[in-house]
């Protein structure tokens, strides 16, 4: 199994979204995280510029078996896609098990 | 011809009853007005209460989260300590029995009560409890101003310590010299409802504590001025508005009657000039910054009203508006200023109440129907003394504070925040 | 004889010195009146300036974190722009002095000064700068309206405008048909304290903004209509209880006087109908939702108020419990009206102002002292005149700012949020 | 001779003239006094009125964000049922007109409306209706006091229920005892303005009310009391500061006229217990948990407040301050101890309302100008037969909801909170 | 060393830390997480019903070594089951090393 | 690649940043997380002191090559570090694959 973890735009977040359940991938975990990266905002604040560094982004985790892994990520890939420097990255890792609470569903079936 | 007198010679006492119940309608006349008088002056002092709550959310709204128990706390205390202290001493000191006019200081006794016929209309317009809480009213606010500026750093103890004596000694003391008829008032200075005496003041003991206290952790560092922005801006816009509502209670009971003319042109007037301060500020704040800064609109509306304060009886309404346009505009550049000299205000308490103040005061000698050369004159010497004074004052003790039990927390509570150092609270969980 | 006379014979000088006196006592108590009267429609001011705050906060509740900043913006600048207008050319608008009484519209004076003896007795109940301020403080709510009903994304700018021109020309014009005696009073038309001149006028000008703005996006999705959710309900619900607050300004100060029985009635229906509202709302949205929706009865509230306000003078209590409960009633029913029609109004300004004002309109023909069929008549010209013109003014105008400067940003910005495209700013840290 | 004396003899019609005005000015000067002290009564029902916005501030500052939602629909649904039973029946109840001095209790008739003269000078200081209004805000504030202490589990439907009857039967009855002209009053219990008929019957019934409902989940627990800190405490801030505001209307509102002195000396003490109450909590605050505790404190206020209701007409200021030190001082000890017996009050609305209000109403007993043995034998009688009658009314009622539909909303929705389970809805996004 | 990665319910927390304090785990890292999966919540808005697609939920991390995943796995489980739809996933990953930022320490003894 | 997951005081994070900006390191990702660890905090509320149990800390997530990986996490050791309890963690993690959304790079040339 591998988690994928996608790092994306606030504003993309419904097209991807929506594009994943086109996919039937309906299941994964969302945080709300800080970027620091190319992207820059400069905000103001009493007559100081400033610049908060960070841009706000959020983060998709998904679980899923080995064998979905390139159709989730060009399925991301494209609906986070716009093209301006700041749309993100997306990581792979390896798993090594997965759990659900509510029964004894081990791994692939705890998807 | 007998008969013909006869048939007019009535009962004397008629006319005895009538002089009788119209001296009695005299009497209950001056009553009247003097129940609506004192009425609209206890509404007002109501009103400048409301200012508390104006200062406690602007300034809670512009500090960081972890801040916001601490300045809440402080504010708190601030009018409780200003209402106790100005009923001990400060009234006293500053409206002097033994009136001895032309003066610079008076000895007061301790504590309060009203003499023989102080409740009446032999008082003036308003009983002497009416007095006495509408000026404890505005005590308070001056220590309010310098709680925004100081926010973020100080620590608790010494910061009521230095406004419960800033509120009971510095404050009427200076403020005696105008209205308690001492030797501000003889000369001829103008201050109707305090842009010096009450907002300068504040302003000034702000600009003191900044000085020894020094910036924020991080504000300027090396690599230029860090905008350190306020956590909750909805809270800072409740406080202006609610500053603005009570100052209808500041300026419009500041004619200390309800004299119909009277309270209505300075309602007129206040109003405009805020609306012109937030005009004035977005025009420049936009000129400067390119960017339409809410923080200096809302700061814009307080300088308007900061502006008018000191001659919101004697303008016209156009100048009413002058006044207020050309306070908002300082604001943005005020900000700036203060900015570069590396004097670290969070709220923007010495741009607008100092500044705005210096300028409301110097506006009654140009614009107004006291204008002129002169009056201007006056008007300067007012705001230097005052500001000499009350600098003095509010620098030595917060030096001697720094001294003795330190003014500063310490660079790992002011990282945590004051919440935590000084109250193990958060102001949201 | 004579000598029984000659007791009699007092000095004639009593009885002139008592006539004067008395006569002076005529002049006093009238004073003494005015003294109260005019105390009461200023204290109605400030409350009524309490208002913008009700309505900044509601709105700034019921908007999307990323769009507060905006909203507190415009709402600061509308109550500027609209005391300054108001100031500029409103009120002669509004009041023409070379009155006329049926007409439609007369050509404004610029600025404003009182006129001999307008401070004074002479004016009426209460002086010219107390009449101004008061009707000032009504014109901007009106602008208010529309800000919640075009917030997170209308552009600034165009918003600005809007508002300035809706204030400054078209409010006052038709407040003139009535309040400054012009055709629909001459017809006969009846509206206390403004739920068709106030409010409806507002609605209508928000109803016009958000057919040519269109919805928020992602508002109407094919798969069906998306809440949004306000952000902050504190807010929102603090918004709601300041405006009820001042509304005991708005209809009590519209009675124009201190007049103890028509002050207090006022004060009873306007009361009563809100709490109506409450309950009217609480009892359809949980039928229609099956949920105790707080926003609906936030809205409620504001529906029972706005309802009364046409004709909180004449009704009695319990008319005023059956108004407020229809108008609250009609919220849950209206909001999802204009949902279906795919108006979006993130605030439900149309729901409570429009509707409901136009209910409170007609109820004056149905309900109370003024009912009638000529009456309801009269009403219904009233409302669909002003609805007509006003309608008409508002979208024309923002028609004409769509086609030239652009009343919508960009879609990008939109998603951002106005705080950031706006003002480069965050509401909360 | 007759020359003499003709020149005068001037014509009778004017004295009788005179006459004719002289008494018509008798006539205005009581409308006009009547006109003043009807204002004052109105605006400070308004006063009263912000008094729900600040309690529903502290209190959904003092709850859990997962309940915020829950606790202003309470509160906005309370004052609306508050308004709409007392008009119904709670007015007449608590002032029966069939007045037999010295009675329990008395049938009310169904709904309001003004007799004879009742809108004039004949009904008193003020018209029926204002007596109606000013009395029907206080009367909800005493179901917002047990909305404050059962949040967080309590079922909204039982809730509700509880409240209309409470304030529409219980405390109308109560409060007749003594306002209505009842037995208390004939005994000369003294409560000035509700710190045992307002305060107290909130708090006994807040009491009766948690006994029964037990604490929330999680907080006194095997390892001990787990502090369940507020969400937002600039909310529960601005709450305080409003209910301080909407004080000078409680107090000073129930002086019943606008008598300048009566009125500024009320003010005076309600503003220096206020104080004083926080400076106690400070102390013993920090004394008993090292710590600078901003809910203590804001308690405090709160405490000092109720204090010195009972007697806020008979106290010196100095007594005033020694009233509101000690009952700051209490708040601390207080909140501990009911916690110690496991009650659990979210918002300390036993400590400030029950605690404080018995302080105060015994204060009268001990200070001021009606202190002496017997007068404290009638306060605590008076403080025992309606701790007793409430209570117990408090306590069948909600035994009575918690057989039939149950009082407390399942663990499940407790730990999910309120707004999602009885809402669906969430407070902030 | 192994990363525990457990997304459970708001509800359950207290007893899965209680949990974990009784078999003496008291180090973890907590997010706050949305959670998209099968159990949803509808709410109601003004008329409109919707659905916020998220749960909010917390993710507990855990660095431990290889011999104590079972035990802590299993105690997780049980502390925060409750059997309804949307107890949430448990996932394990392989960890390379660890640091303690305030000594020395590595791995194995850093956790 | 390696993923570089480090947990921080709040306080040293302005340290950290401006210590891996010297070394050219300007991209990562930030979250707010809640630490349980030995450090604790006492906190009062009416009269009841509470440890809310967690402190509030920020993790650092990283995605580097192999080669950089020592140089930055003795940079993060170095500016996190105060040496008393709480100073946090860092964990390394091996990652499958990156990519970039905005354009087709891959694993190193994405990071
Ligand atoms: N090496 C990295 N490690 C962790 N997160 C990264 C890294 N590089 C980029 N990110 C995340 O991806 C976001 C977008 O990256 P950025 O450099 O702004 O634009 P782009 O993805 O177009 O290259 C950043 O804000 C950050 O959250
Ligand atoms: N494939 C997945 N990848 C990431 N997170 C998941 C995945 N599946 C479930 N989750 C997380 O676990 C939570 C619970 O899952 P859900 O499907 O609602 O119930 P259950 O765990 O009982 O099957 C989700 O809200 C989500 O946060
Ligand atoms: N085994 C662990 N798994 C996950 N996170 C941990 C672990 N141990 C510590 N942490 C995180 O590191 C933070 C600091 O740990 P702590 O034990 O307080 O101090 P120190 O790092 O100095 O040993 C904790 O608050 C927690 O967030």
């Amino acid at each position: 199994m591998k988690k994928i973890e996608a790092i994306i735009r606030l504003s993309r977040f419904d097209a991807v979204r929506d594009a994943l359940a086109d996919i039937d991938l309906r299941f994964f975990t969302l945080s709300e995280v800080k970027g620091f990266g190319l992207q820059k905002e400069q905000r103001t604040y009493r007559g100081s510029t400033y610049d908060p560094d960070y841009i706000a982004r959020l983060r998709i985790d998904i679980l899923t078996s080995d064998v979905r892994v390139d159709e989730i990520v060009s399925t991301i890939k494209k609906a986070a896609y716009t093209g301006e420097v700041g749309d993100g990255k997306i990581a792979i890792y390896n798993v090594d098990s997965v759990l659900r609470i509510r029964n004894d569903d081990k791994d692939e079936n705890a998807i | 011809m007998i008969d013909t007198l006869a048939h007019l010679a009535f009962d004397p006492n008629i006319v005895n009853g009538l002089q009788e119940t119209v001296s009695q309608h005299s009497t209950a006349l001056i009553e009247n007005q003097f129940r609506t008088d004192n009425l609209w002056i206890l509404v007002a002092a109501a009103m400048v209460f409301i200012m508390h709550l104006g200062f406690s959310a602007l300034e809670a709204g512009f500090v960081r989260k972890k801040n916001v128990v601490n300045i809440l706390f402080k504010n708190a205390m601030i009018i409780a300590i200003g209402l106790l202290t100005y009923y001990a001493v400060g009234f006293n000191l500053m409206y002097p029995t033994d009136v001895e006019p032309g003066g610079w200081f008076s000895l007061p006794s301790l504590g309060l009560s009203p003499g023989e016929g102080d409740m009446g209309t032999g008082y003036g317009d308003y009983t002497f409890w009416t007095d006495f809480i509408f000026q404890a009213m505005f005590a308070a606010t001056c220590a309010t101003i310098v709680s925004g500026a100081v926010a973020e750093r100080i620590k608790l103890n010494s910061f009521l310590i230095f406004s419960g004596l800033f509120v009971a000694v510095c404050y009427p003391i200076i403020g005696m010299w105008k209205w308690g008829k001492g030797w501000l008032d003889a000369l001829g200075f103008i201050d109707f409802a305090g842009s010096t005496l009450v907002h300068s003041v504040g302003g000034w003991g702000a600009l003191a504590a900044i000085i020894l206290l020094g910036p924020r952790l991080g504000k300027y560092t090396e690599r230029g001025i860090k905008a350190i922005p306020g956590h909750n801006l909805p809270l800072a816009g409740i406080g202006v508005f609610l500053l603005w509502f009570g100052w209808y209670g500041f300026n419009g009971g500041s004619v200390l009657n309800a004299n119909p003319e009277a309270v209505s042109l300075v309602f007129v007037t206040t109003s405009l000039s805020a609306a012109a301060g937030a005009v004035g500020a977005f025009i420049t704040s936009y000129v400067l910054f390119k960017i339409h800064d809410l923080s200096m609109v809302l700061n814009g509306i307080l300088g308007g009203l900061v502006g008018i304060t000191a001659g919101a009886d004697l303008m016209s309404p156009n100048e009413a508006v002058i006044i207020g346009l050309i306070a908002g505009a300082i604001i943005p550049f005020s900000v700036v200023f203060f900015d570069r000299l590396k004097l670290d205000d969070p709220v923007g308490a010495t741009s607008v109440h100092l500044i705005c103040g210096i300028w409301g005061t110097l506006a009654v000698g140009i614009f107004g129907s006291a204008a002129g050369w002169a009056q201007l004159g006056n008007q300067a010497i007012g705001i230097a003394a005052v500001g000499i004074a009350t600098f003095t004052f509010a620098f030595l003790l917060m030096f001697l504070l720094k001294k003795t039990i330190g003014i500063r927390v310490s660079n790992k509570d002011e990282e945590r925040g004051l919440d935590w150092a000084e109250h193990s609270m958060k102001a949201y969980e």
